[in-house]
């Protein structure tokens, strides 16, 4: 007996001891007035904090708090200077200038020049740095070029530092929308000095180097990053809060239990199931999302490559059972391509609202007509295809509902099968499936992230559908010197889109989240992101 | 009694020569009346019977379809008319769980099978032979172990697509493992006793040693084993499904609707309720039944 | 002995070399990249990035590459996380991985083997039927939904834990429970069934005749003989919680090495998913090895089949 | 001699599935001071029983002593709690069992297992139970040395086995040693040795022993008087010259046919008892013996014979002695 006791009394002494090891508490001595701060979900480390490489949502979201760009979104949405205090525009819309404010610091006191531009731009195109986001920057003139290796000298990039604090832009093309593309994270500017010393500067805590409202103090992988108020940012009275944590819980149900027991302050990845408790629980806002969930069809193989049989499978949709019982996150009924939240030629009208809609929603007697009339009276001799989509549970309940949805309306037989992402992905890009689940989250608030995925040289463009005709406006579009003559091609392509209809749109997403009542006056960005430069607590309501 | 000489006269000697003899049991079927006196395992095997009868003849009894969906009347708390409630979709629980059982049942079986056939064999060869095939034989257990189970599925999901059969392909490669291990570990300390020996001595073969004395020894933990590895079947083939090896919706297996269900545990709990509580009872009666077939066939309990 | 042991590192390098070659072929041979991505990124960009991490060099070279790196413990980096390389997501991740292993394998021999022996000593009365219905419900119970379910009930609405996390030591308590769940239930299983043929054997009856009390018999004579089941099954359970399980670090929120094992398949991050293979294989021969040894010193008739 | 051990209406039942097996019906019995008493029978008849009965090694289910009393030192040991019980066991009263190929335990060493019984009752430190473990291996007659007791049972003969399962019983030099046929499945040669062993040991450290056996030889070369038990109980008691001069009751008379004699004529064929051995679940009504004796009568199969005393440790259970000598009914 004393032998087994001795032993179990020792392993319990050793873990007893690692434990205490690993508990981090941080413990603050000195008394102060309580700091402002809050935890923030991500839901997943990080692929790259070095914003010339960055991709992903999570990735925008710690780093559009840690560096500031030439312009920034403000509390209202709109685009205002932030280190540029003013740009002038050349007549032919293809060479900017800006002006610099002076006195603005890194993160370790050195100044941000406009050479910080000019090099952080050529590094994010340079071949050498592999960046999967350098085509954002193919708008400067040469930039596709220098990627592609057809140039190797990089000063024939249409941008210089004319001197420390006026910076020259030349793009390939007049872009109305250049300027939004300016929030974008491959445009902000990384401390030259420091970068091209250390390269893996983006690496870890000690050696990250930034200029926006928030420096890095803490990062573990794959369980917290922890910003704090960066003093030498040059508007940093604005800022009001002095902690940010970005937390990594990638499970919906774990972030949601954490919210409410008070781990998370601000959650975005909230399961579909709970909405409803939460909505009466007033707990959940809907944000904006611009966003489209949608079907392909591949239009290479009959029945698909007839117009009627894709309309007749399209109509025969009740979106609004969709949205209402599975999604439930708020999301708007797809009847059209382009999602709302986008400007249309000026800034109080919005492309959607403008392009109206192209068909409605569960319309199966027009849906039935048209398949009798492509030769399938009634669903017969249709023949038995495939409806792909990837695995997750929400693309399955959508998919087991229109399957039901197509067989009592169109008495049309389809079978599901699942793939996993990459797999899917890459049967998607072989044209290996009939009908296949989509989903796209606009990279600018501007149609042409959604209308020039279709155009037939596009590496997006998975439905094998050509239209000489939706090319050519979309081309004109991008030509197009004023905003107005713009719109209105875009908008003729979206008609030819959905009269042609390769794909099936279904919902426009929505971002549901859910924060704490006390935390005020954050910008939540429709492409997904948020900005707490100007968020404040409200300590009173956040003692109560 | 009053003794009266009369009684001492010698006793005529009725020739009943032996005292009434157990009519002769082949072994099975002495297996089956010691099994049957069992009273845990006849419930096991008749919860068993229960359950497949409930999957395999009970969506006859019921209208409503597997696939039906109504999605205004998603997430209907258990009513009469649904007696296990709607999903998410507004689908009727009770047919889906009677067609989730047969898949799971078939899997369950599957698993058992498998463990049983090639882990059993596998073992006790390794183990009995031992020497340089032992080594080799668990060297290869041992690969088996470390491949990354999720690349060999995801192979078979691009060669084969979905499909039930393609479950038991998947179990086949890599669901004998631990048994395998436990037998050989069994089969090494047996092998050393003295009945190896002495059925070697009269002439026994290398199989007929292993098979009929050195397996029929290790049954308790075999039965143990087998019964305990049916839960992570039925589990592993939700998995297989949610990669989309298995079988494709909107047809679910017990294991598919409770990893579906366990999402909304609190807002409606009994969808997770019901496949769970068919998964505990399956494993209960296949454990009743394992104890009461370890007994029944354990050689050394038959008096 | 010592040729043994020599002979069984022999054989450990080879399964290891095995597993590092089939795996990086499965790990090829299926649809997609590291970079493929929903948003498909133009050729050039592809090419550029593909350069930067050999990857459009044949397979061939790749493979030789890698092996050569392995022998110098060097996995490279990986291609989903910038900032790690995979000996970083092996250095970070496992301390937190084998913790909770660690304490799961405790809690599991701690209460698995004294309910096995319990269930045996007491067989078919009540103790017995007690510990078989926990540990059936304990099997057939899978980990995701015994981890919501303690999250969920003993986390957030009785409060006693944090529901999730990790730092301090009340976040380790959930998930080593979940961890241990199975394990208990199996170990208490195959311990009683073990144990119960052993107390038929005659020197249990001569251990009672040398006036030894029950307690004295079990601990002396009985669990030496029956553990023999449970430490076989110990081999690959120890190497299988010790890298991590994906489901528990994922609804617990825990920075360990077990999501590795999936997430880094779904991303083909090749290197990673080399990496955290080889380690765990390493890991499984070396348990498996120790486990030899402990069960030739505990049972002398194998070790002289052995030598 | 004083008496050391009485055993009074001794019943032991075992309950199965096939029914009550009545092992012991009522068994009475003593044992002097350094007495060496047989007790015969075939197997099957209750003798082991009754051995396991006085260990109290009888395990519910599915055994139970359900009457009786065994007095031993003024104790009534079936009375007695399990702790108290098994402070008795190994020091006061050990015993020794038939195979010793499955009695020692395979995975510890033969000196940790010989040493046990002296650590757990003598509390010697392991160096003093050491010493003495040597000590022991030296009076069984095995080649002594430390690292014996470093060795393993495997690698042990079953002769030698068993001499270290009998050094172990005497090793607290117990007041009584109940051998249960302790040489059956060794060859005759070892026999010889063992019971030449125990008759050594009975005369050094003055135990008295119960043997437990169905060899008549064996009970010849060393016991003082001998028990002849059939179906659960005692037919027949004698001093061993007395059994051997004149066996009274039929079964042993039949006992004594059955033993190939070297001073009879070869071709004479061996008598054997015919029938086979009651079944103790309902055993025959009357004397169990009577459906195999030759010299049943009507009384034999409606009264069970009581004991017919002859002079002291001479008592038969048959018919036939009746009127003969008194007896008590």
């Amino acid at each position: 007996m004393k032998s087994l006791q001795k032993v179990f009394l020792g392993i319990l002494i050793i873990s007893s001891l690692i434990l205490s090891g690993c508990g981090q508490k941080t413990v603050s001595l000195k008394k102060e007035v309580p700091l402002q701060k809050f935890v923030y979900n991500i839901g997943a480390e990080p692929q790259y904090l070095d914003p010339g490489k960055a991709t992903g949502i999570p990735e925008f979201t710690v780093i559009l708090n840690l560096f500031d760009g030439l312009v920034r979104y403000d509390t209202n949405n709109q685009i205002k200077p932030s280190i540029a205090e003013k740009w002038d525009i050349s007549k032919d819309q293809t060479t900017y200038k800006f002006y610099l404010k002076k006195g603005v610091k890194w993160s370790n006191g050195e100044p941000v020049t406009a050479h910080d531009f000019e090099y952080s731009w050529k590094r994010a195109l340079s071949p050498e740095l592999g960046s999967e986001y350098a085509y954002q920057l193919w708008y400067l003139k040469n930039g596709e070029a220098y990627t592609s290796k057809k140039i190797t000298d990089p000063n024939q990039i249409g941008v210089k530092a004319l001197d420390d604090y006026t910076l020259e832009v030349q793009l390939e093309s007049p872009t109305p929308y250049f300027l939004s593309l300016l929030t974008f994270t491959t445009y902000l500017p990384v401390c030259k000095n420091v970068v091209e010393k250390n390269p893996d500067w983006a690496k870890s805590k000690d050696t990250y180097i930034s200029n926006g409202p928030f420096k890095m103090k803490d990062w573990i992988h794959n369980d917290k990053i922890i910003v704090e108020k960066n003093s030498n940012y040059w508007d940093s009275e604005a800022v009001k809060i002095d902690e940010i944590t970005f937390t990594m819980v990638e499970s919906g149900t774990t972030e949601l239990a954490m919210f409410e027991s008070g781990q998370i302050d601000f959650a975005v990845n909230i399961p579909s199931v709970e909405l409803d408790r939460l909505k009466t629980e007033g707990k959940v806002t809907i944000e904006p999302y611009i966003g489209t969930y949608y079907y392909l069809f591949n239009t290479t193989k009959p029945p698909f490559n007839d117009k009627r049989v894709r309309k007749a499978l399209t109509f025969a949709i009740d979106r609004k059972a969709i949205v209402e019982n599975i999604t439930k996150g708020g999301q708007k009924v797809a009847l059209a391509f382009v999602p709302y939240g986008i400007q249309d030629a000026t800034t109080d009208q919005d492309f959607r609202v403008k392009g109206g809609e192209f068909f409605t929603d569960n319309n199966v007697q027009e849906a039935k007509a048209l398949l009798a009339d492509a030769g399938y009276p009634g669903g017969k001799n249709f023949p038995k295809f495939k409806l792909l989509y990837n695995t997750s549970e929400a693309h399955k309940s959508i998919a087991e509902a229109i399957q039901q949805m197509w067989k009592k309306n169109l008495g049309i037989e389809c079978e599901l099968t699942n793939q996993e992402w990459k797999v899917y992905l890459d049967s998607r890009s072989k044209l290996q499936f009939d009908v296949a689940r989509a989903g796209w989250i606009g990279d600018y608030p501007d149609p042409t992230t959604f209308l020039d995925m279709f155009i037939s040289t596009s590496g997006n463009n998975d439905t094998g559908w050509k239209n000489t005709q939706y090319d050519d406006l979309i081309l004109k579009a991008k030509g197009a010197k004023d905003d107005w003559l713009r719109m209105t091609f875009l908008h003729q392509a979206e008609e030819i889109l959905m009269d042609e209809m390769p794909i099936i749109p279904i919902y426009f997403y929505t971002r549901p989240t859910m924060v704490k009542p006390w935390l005020k006056n954050y910008i939540s960005s429709p492409l997904g992101y948020t900005d707490f430069k100007w968020a404040y607590i409200d300590e009173k309501l956040k003692s109560k | 009694m009053e003794i009266n000489p009369k009684l001492f006269e010698p006793l005529e000697r009725k020739e009943e020569t032996t005292s009434k003899v157990l009519p002769s049991l082949n072994y099975w079927q002495d297996a089956w009346i010691r099994l049957k006196k069992s009273k845990l395992a006849i419930a096991g095997l008749i919860i068993i019977i229960f359950i497949g009868i409930f999957s395999f003849l009970g969506p006859v009894f019921l209208k409503s379809k597997y696939f039906e969906t109504s999605l205004y009347n998603a997430y209907k708390s258990p009513t009469l008319e649904h007696p296990f409630g709607t999903d998410e979709l507004g689908r009727d629980v009770l047919v889906r769980v009677m067609y989730g059982g047969r898949i799971s049942l078939a899997v369950g079986f599957a698993a058992s099978l498998v463990n049983l056939l090639i882990g059993v064999v596998y073992g006790g060869l390794s183990g009995y032979l031992g020497g340089k095939v032992d080594e080799i034989m668990m060297r290869i257990v041992d690969i088996l172990y470390s491949l990354p189970v999720l690349l060999i599925v995801i192979l078979l999901m691009v060669v084969l697509g979905p499909g039930l059969v393609n479950i038991f392909i998947a179990l086949g490669i890599s669901y004998w493992t631990g048994m395998a291990r436990i037998v050989r570990g069994q089969i090494l300390s047996l092998k050393e006793q003295e009945f190896t020996l002495a059925a070697r001595m009269i002439g026994a073969t290398k199989s007929q040693i292993l098979f009929r004395h050195l397996i029929p020894n290790t049954i308790g933990p075999i039965i143990v084993t087998a019964t305990f590895q049916i839960p992570n079947a039925i589990f592993f083939e939700s998995f297989l499904s949610f990669i989309g090896l298995g079988v494709s919706a909107p047809m679910a297996s017990w294991g598919v609707l409770a990893s579906d269900g366990i999402r909304a545990i609190r807002a409606y709990p009994y969808l997770i309720f019901f496949p769970a509580i068919f998964i505990c009872l399956t494993m209960l009666s296949f454990n009743f039944l394992g104890d009461g077939l370890r007994d029944a066939l354990d050689p050394r309990l038959r008096r | 002995m010592s040729k043994f042991v020599v002979q069984r590192l022999v054989s450990m390098i080879i399964v290891i070399f095995i597993v590092a070659t089939l795996t990086f072929m499965l790990a090829h041979a299926i649809p997609g990249g590291p970079f493929t991505k929903e948003k498909a990124l133009p050729e050039e960009v592809l090419k550029n990035i593909e350069e930067r991490y050999q990857l459009d060099k044949p397979l061939i070279v790749q493979y030789l590459s890698f092996i050569g790196n392995m022998l110098k413990f060097d996995f490279g980096p990986s291609f989903r996380y910038e900032a790690l390389t995979v000996n970083d997501i092996i250095r970070l991740g496992f301390p937190v991985s084998a913790l909770l292993g660690l304490i799961a394998i405790l809690l599991a021999l701690s209460l698995g083997i004294p309910a096995g022996a319990i269930a045996a000593l007491y067989q078919n009365m009540w103790q017995d039927n007690l510990v078989m219905i926990f540990s059936l419900i304990g099997v057939s119970i899978p980990s995701f939904i015994l981890a919501t379910f303690l999250m969920y009930f003993l986390g957030l609405r009785l409060d006693l834990f944090p529901p999730a996390g990790w730092g301090s030591f009340a976040q380790v308590i959930l998930p080593s429970i979940t961890l241990a769940a199975y394990p208990i239930a199996f170990i208490a299983r195959i311990m009683r069934s073990s144990m119960v043929e052993v107390l038929r054997q005659d020197y249990i009856k001569v251990a009672y005749a040398k006036g030894l009390k029950s307690s004295g018999v079990i601990i002396k004579h009985a669990v030496k003989n029956a553990i023999l089941p449970v430490i076989t099954y110990l081999g690959p359970l120890i190497a299988a919680i010790f890298t991590g399980s994906f489901v528990v670090e994922q609804i617990f929120a825990i920075p360990g090495l077990g999501k590795y094992f999936v997430t880094s398949i779904y991303d083909r991050d090749y290197t990673v998913i080399l990496g955290v293979t080889v380690f765990y294989c390493i890991l499984l021969v070396f348990c498996n090895f120790i486990v030899d040894i402990i069960y030739s010193y505990i049972d002398p008739r194998i070790r002289i089949a052995k030598s | 001699m004083e008496e050391i051990l009485k055993v009074t209406n001794l019943t032991t039942y075992f309950y199965t599935q096939g029914g009550i097996v009545q092992a012991v019906r009522g068994v009475d019995f003593n044992l002097k001071k350094g007495e060496a008493l047989g007790i015969v029978g075939e197997s099957g008849c209750g003798k082991t029983v009754t051995g396991l009965s006085i260990m109290r090694l009888i395990s519910y289910p599915p055994g139970r002593i359900v009457d009786g009393q065994i007095e031993f030192n003024k104790v009534n040991l079936i009375q007695l709690r399990e702790n108290n019980i098994a402070l008795i066991r190994g020091d006061k009263i050990s015993m020794i069992f038939q195979d010793p190929m499955s009695s020692l335990n395979p995975v510890l060493t033969i000196g940790n297992q010989l040493m046990e019984p002296l650590i757990i009752h003598k509390n010697c430190t392991t160096s003093q139970a050491r010493k003495r473990a040597i000590e022991l291996l030296e009076l069984v007659r095995i080649r002594s040395g430390s690292n014996m007791l470093a060795r393993y049972p495997h690698e042990f003969s079953g002769g030698m086995r068993q001499r270290v399962m009998i050094a172990m019983a005497i090793s607290c030099e117990p007041e009584i040693l109940i051998a249960d046929e302790p040489t059956t499945s060794l060859d005759v040669t070892v026999q010889a040795q063992i019971l030449d062993l125990l008759k050594d040991i009975k005369r050094k450290i003055n135990t008295s022993i119960i043997l437990i056996t169905h060899n008549l030889a064996v009970v010849a070369g060393l016991c003082d008087r001998v028990l002849v038990f059939y179906a659960g109980k005692i037919v027949e008691e004698a001093l061993i010259e007395d059994l051997y001069a004149k066996p009274l009751h039929p079964y042993t008379i039949g006992l004594f046919k059955a033993v190939p004699r070297l001073d009879v004529e070869k071709e004479k064929k061996l008598q054997t008892i015919h029938g086979l051995p009651p079944d103790l679940i309902s055993p025959p009504k009357g004397c169990a013996f009577h459906p195999r004796c030759d010299y049943s009568m009507e009384i034999c199969a409606i009264k069970e014979p009581p004991y017919f005393n002859f002079k002291e440790f001479r008592r038969v259970a048959c018919w036939l002695y009746y009127g003969k000598r008194d007896f008590n009914s």
